[in-house]
């Protein structure tokens, strides 16, 4: 067993209101950054865990992703792969 | 005396304070639109509780950036009193007026409850008319009110005096079933070095009427008066 | 009439197209009667939204027009957004309840979180501002780790959405049933108060005037959740999930904000919130209400997305928006208010004499009925209603043939188990998550039996409450039905309010089947009767059918929501013991009935027996009894019995407010012709636990009421025991195991999944 | 001018407090995944804008983090490559 650092990106699903990035979009544009066109929010988890392997490790997450970190009718993750921690 | 209570996008305790001020103070009370540029001759400016923008990204975060803020911040700057309640003490962080920041609660719920504070000076231009030690009862109502700061800045608030209000159970005693945050050293609220800004998350305009509650919110903003007056 | 032809790219009409929307073969021949021709894609989702169960009531409008509607306070009855009543000074208030069932049950947080939207946005478009919210909630058994997930999800949904809007929450019921498992219920109440002369209605007028769309764009969002909350729940709506809305309180407080203003500002006629079946039931339902025809144009509607066909523009729940019909000319006005809260108005069409209801793109008529004919010939059901012989069978079961379990020879366990039964216990989990003090004006908050608002610059004060025992109704749907309205009714009298009106939620399943009408007649019939006994007319509510899940129908479930009037501060009363020495009183009877009880279904796992009778007049008279002596100055207390009893009451006047903690001794001996149980755990009605310093005062207004009142003991502040002598043995129960099992049950089940309260948007377990 | 999408990681500031991520790990073990030895929460923000080059974009943003994305007291920030939207 060794330990990994799996990092996992969540994002509010496409198309669905997304009220947070709104906010942000419009108050970067109040503060002058006026290029800016859209924003979105979301989480960024790490996870540290032991396993066998980095795929061991990733498949895990990507199960820990669908029962818990993420909300499967608002959000859509995204795994990166995972480093030794 | 006049007192400018801020309304931004947001905000939902503006007309709370508004009523304190008028109803029970008998003082004069105007609403400053956070997109204007001035004061309209306030002495005391209130950032009143709320959720100012949504409190998206952070709580406070956006609403600093108001131009009305401005403002603000030159009255600070000036020694005018300025007074953050909830959101308005999480907006006065994050525009540098009071040192520090306030997190998520630590047990990650909103939290609706009357709480008790301790008050831990009564020598300030809000506290003047409260004993040192004393027990307040009032309303909190947050989901970020957790007070940090870095340990620097801690030991300094301490050593100046600066936290004015601590969580405390019935007997004054400090500790963590008193706290409903998880704040820092159950920190409830802390004054600027100058002593003329004062952030607390409990609610102190909701605490005017023995009718819903408590009345120890009365003499905070009576001992404003009872210093500027002087 | 214009020519409208299928836009390029619709679907074909076809029979499973047709029943993919919900519409009977019956329902469709309907509509091409009405059109006299075939109807486009378009046309056929707007009837589809329109002839839902959701917006057309075509079960249950013929049983509602039994309910009881005016009174000389009535302002406003059933039909419009909500209903109003007068409270004298010129004052009014404005409130309606409304469920949000199906969508909470796929997404508990969101789905929670619009609904309190939903019902705030009915209460502003009156030109009320919102002063309280309440809600009343029902899941399966907390063991079920998917309804800890449900519960806490909706819970902060409701906290979340209310906090950031800041209007306070202040009162509600949860209750916790097997029944419920698959299919929550949540129902959200909005209480408004608003000068009598700013009342408006959502009533299209003045042929040229524009209609404007207001505050946020509209997004492919929930479209056809009307008809979504028409079907059953079955495991294929998890496939319907995209069609949930997400909420944003902060464009609701800014939309909230800007509607008061543009009423005062008197540049509108009209002004309807968006709500189920979006821009279609708003301007149709508006138009109908107005008799006159409407145009719009769905090009001029701001979308979020691009591409969005009229059909979706039409069907879109997005939230947070409004329709408006503005005066003409003042277009510019208006739209300078919204700007001023950086929210945005556009034309979309305007009122026009001819009687038709028309949809444009551009030029293109995508969309025509003939006058209000949309909403005025949707069909109307009344099928057939017989009782379920089974449920008749549990009814008639004697409830004390049930053995005592041994556990039982010591009744303080009994009362224990009792408290700390989640639909008895404590529900400060729940309620600390919700602001329920800003806009100062919460004299009682949760906790007491209703939540007392004070009413600023008069001396009077509201209280207001939910209620419904879904058990009741289920085993006999008529008493059912008027237990609902007299608890409530009794809820709002013990804080010293005359109970004034309600809104009901009708939560039933589906309503074609025989034994679920039957039901539904039924509770409603209950209802009028005790409604009418009350004086309490029906202002308002809103009917959700078809909850059901493969497991079954929910209980029959006739949530009340009760508004009631105090007109001096002074006799606002709590529910807990207050002064040592005070006489404990029972006004009403002591009963000794056991049907359909929380003892039962707790302590026997038994849902049986005939529910408690309840007599509307003696519920009427018990209400007046309680009135008298409160206003004549003679009461420190006052507390309904209901779930788990005399007993639980008597606890609770011990224990609910852990800041002022008080024993009693109580001494019921002389019953001996009842079973003790029955004494302690029995739910007759009409009965409330009153304190007072001067007994035969209370006695004496009593006796004049007609009303059956006995002291039957003492409040002992210095005790730390409940006392109870009962014919057979006695109870004894420490105060602190009385806080424990009521206080710290619901906080410790909730504590076993911490996964469950982790991030803003609730993330689910593995139930999917 | 073209379009550039950049993504921003801000997590809470090491020795803080992480009580989300707390929750998060025990409820991950509480879920079975008994490997899991620490969890991390932070915020991921999407943030799309114009500009001449990537490093202008990458400039912007960092200059909009200094400014309103992350909390200085609380968070630290770090920001990925910008690539074309
Ligand atoms: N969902 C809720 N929201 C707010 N308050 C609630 C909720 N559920 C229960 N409460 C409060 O808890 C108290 C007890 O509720 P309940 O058991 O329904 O009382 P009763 O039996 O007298 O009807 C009431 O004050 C009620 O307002
Ligand atoms: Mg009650």
């Amino acid at each position: 067993m060794s330990k990994f650092r799996i990092a996992v990106h969540i994002t509010p699903r496409k198309g669905l209101l997304d009220p947070q990035g709104n906010a942000v979009r419009d108050a970067l544009r109040t503060l002058g950054f006026n290029s800016v066109k859209d924003v979105h929010v979301g989480r960024y988890i790490i996870v540290e865990t032991d396993a066998y392997d980095a795929l061991t490790a990733e498949d895990a997450v990507s199960d820990m992703c669908a029962k818990l970190l993420a909300n499967p009718v608002t959000e859509d993750f995204e795994i990166e792969s995972a480093v030794p921690a | 005396m006049k007192f400018g209570i801020v309304t931004f996008p947001g905000s939902n305790c503006d007309y709370d304070a508004f009523q304190a001020v008028t109803d029970i103070l008998g003082e004069e009370a105007t609403y400053l639109w956070h997109k204007d540029h001035d004061l309209q001759g306030s002495d005391v400016i209130i950032l009143p509780g709320g959720f100012s923008y949504g409190d998206y990204l952070r709580a406070g975060a956006i609403a600093r950036f108001s131009p009305i803020m401005r403002e603000v911040a030159a009255h600070a700057k000036a020694g005018g009193p300025v007074l953050g309640i909830c959101n308005g003490f999480q907006i006065a962080c994050e525009a540098g007026l009071l040192p520090g920041a306030l997190m998520r609660n630590s047990h990650l719920q909103f939290v609706s409850a009357e709480v008790r504070v301790r008050v831990e000076n009564s020598d300030t231009m809000f506290t003047n008319l409260y004993d040192r030690g004393e027990i307040l009862r009032m309303p909190v109502a947050h989901g970020d009110g957790r007070y940090v700061a870095p340990p620097g800045v801690l030991e300094e608030l301490e050593a100046e005096g600066r936290v004015v209000f601590r969580y405390a159970d019935a007997d004054g005693g400090i500790n963590a079933d008193a706290n409903p945050n998880g704040s820092e050293r159950n920190i409830a609220g802390i004054i600027s070095e100058a002593g003329n800004v004062l952030g607390m998350m409990p609610h102190p305009e909701r605490a005017c009427s023995p009718l819903l509650g408590s009345n120890d919110g009365v003499r905070l903003l009576e001992s404003i008066l009872a210093r500027v007056a002087a | 009439m214009s020519d409208v032809k299928p836009r390029a790219g619709d679907p074909v009409i076809t029979p499973a197209l047709i029943a993919e929307h919900g519409l009977t073969k019956l329902e469709y021949e309907r509509l091409v009667g009405m059109l006299g021709r075939s109807p486009t894609f378009t046309e056929l989702g707007i009837v589809s939204a329109l002839w839902s169960e959701h917006c057309s009531y075509k079960h249950s409008r013929p049983i509602l027009k039994t309910l009881p509607t005016t009174a000389p306070y009535v302002l406003q009855g059933p039909g419009e957004n909500a209903g109003v009543i007068s409270i004298g000074d010129g004052l009014a208030v404005a409130f309606k309840i409304e469920s949000h069932n199906h969508p909470s049950a796929v997404e508990p947080y969101q789905g929670a979180a619009t609904g309190v939207g939903g019902i705030l946005r009915d209460v502003f478009t009156m030109g009320a501002r919102p002063i309280a919210m309440l809600n009343s909630l029902r899941f399966g058994s907390l063991d079920d780790s998917r309804v800890r997930y449900l519960f806490s999800g909706v819970v902060k949904g409701i906290g979340d959405y209310g906090n950031c809007v800041g209007i306070p929450t202040v009162a509600g019921e949860i209750v916790f049933d097997p029944a419920y498992a698959n299919n929550p219920l949540v129902n959200a109440m909005c209480v408004g108060l608003l000068h009598e002369e700013d009342l408006i209605r959502a009533k299209a007028e003045g042929v040229g005037n524009p209609i404007m769309a207001v505050g946020a764009r509209t997004g492919r969002d929930g479209i056809h959740g009307a008809s979504f909350a028409s079907e059953d729940l079955s495991d294929a709506s998890g496939a319907k999930r995209p069609r949930i809305q997400v909420g944003d309180p902060f464009t609701e407080k800014l939309l909230l904000e800007a509607s008061l203003e543009l009423i005062k500002s008197g540049h509108i006629v009209a002004i309807q919130d968006m709500g189920a079946a979006g821009l279609t039931s708003s301007s149709a339902e508006m138009a109908e209400r107005g008799d006159v025809g409407v145009t719009i144009d769905v090009t001029r509607v701001p979308t979020r997305e691009s591409g969005m066909s009229p059909y979706e523009i039409l069907l879109s729940e997005s939230q947070e928006r409004m329709l408006v019909v503005a005066k003409k000319g003042r277009e510019d006005a208006v739209r300078d208010i919204l700007t001023r809260w950086d929210l945005t108005a556009a034309v979309i069409g305007e009122v026009i004499a001819e009687p038709v209801y028309r949809v444009t793109e551009g030029d293109r008529v995508v969309a025509e009925f003939p006058g209000s004919r949309l909403v005025t010939d949707c069909p109307s059901y009344s099928p057939e209603a017989r009782e379920s012989s089974a449920i008749a069978d549990l009814r008639a079961a004697d409830p004390f043939s049930i053995a005592e379990r041994a556990e039982e020879r010591d009744p303080a366990w009994t009362l224990e188990q009792l408290l700390s039964a989640p639909t008895i216990a404590s529900k400060a989990w729940a309620y600390r998550q919700y602001d329920s003090t800003v806009r100062t004006n919460t004299v009682i908050g949760p906790g007491g039996d209703a939540a007392v608002l004070r009413i600023r610059g008069t001396n009077k004060a509201i209280a207001v409450k939910t209620d419904c025992n879904g058990r009741y109704v289920y085993l006999d749907p008529r008493v059912g039905g008027r237990i609902a309205v007299a608890e409530a009714a009794r809820n709002v009298a013990c804080t010293g309010a005359r109970p004034m009106a309600i809104t009901n939620c009708l939560n039933f399943g589906n309503p074609t089947r025989p034994e679920v009408f039957f039901q539904l007649k039924e509770a409603v019939a209950g209802m009028g009767e005790a409604c009418r006994a009350l004086g309490t007319p029906v202002t308002g509510g809103n009917v959700s059918l078809y909850n059901e899940s493969p497991s079954g129908a929910v209980y029959p479930t006739p949530v009340i929501g009760m508004v009631g009037l105090i007109d001096d501060l002074s006799h606002i009363t709590r529910a807990t013991f207050q002064k040592d020495g005070d006489t404990i009183l029972l006004l009403g009877e002591l009963g000794g009935e056991l049907g359909g009880s929380e003892y039962l279904a707790t302590i026997h796992g038994k849902v049986i027996g005939a529910p408690p009778r309840c007599d509307v007049e003696r519920e009427r008279a018990l209400i007046d009894a309680l009135l008298g002596a409160i206003r004549a100055g003679v009461v420190s207390s006052a507390h309904d019995c209901s779930d788990g009893g005399l007993a639980v009451a008597l606890a609770e006047c011990c224990i609910a407010n852990p800041e002022h903690e008080s024993g009693a001794d109580i001494d019921l001996s002389s019953h001996s012709a009842l079973q003790d149980r029955a004494i302690l755990f029995g739910e007759s009605q009409g009965r409330v636990v009153v304190s007072s310093p001067a007994p035969e005062r209370v006695l004496a207004i009593a006796a004049k009421a007609g009303v059956p009142c006995a002291q039957i003991g003492r409040v002992a502040l210095e005790s730390d025991t409940l006392a109870i002598k009962l014919p057979k043995r006695s109870l004894r129960s420490p105060l602190s195991r009385l806080r424990r099992a009521y206080h710290e049950t619901i906080p410790k089940i909730m504590a076993r999944t911490p996964e469950h309260s982790t991030f803003d948007e609730l993330a689910p377990v593995a139930a999917h």
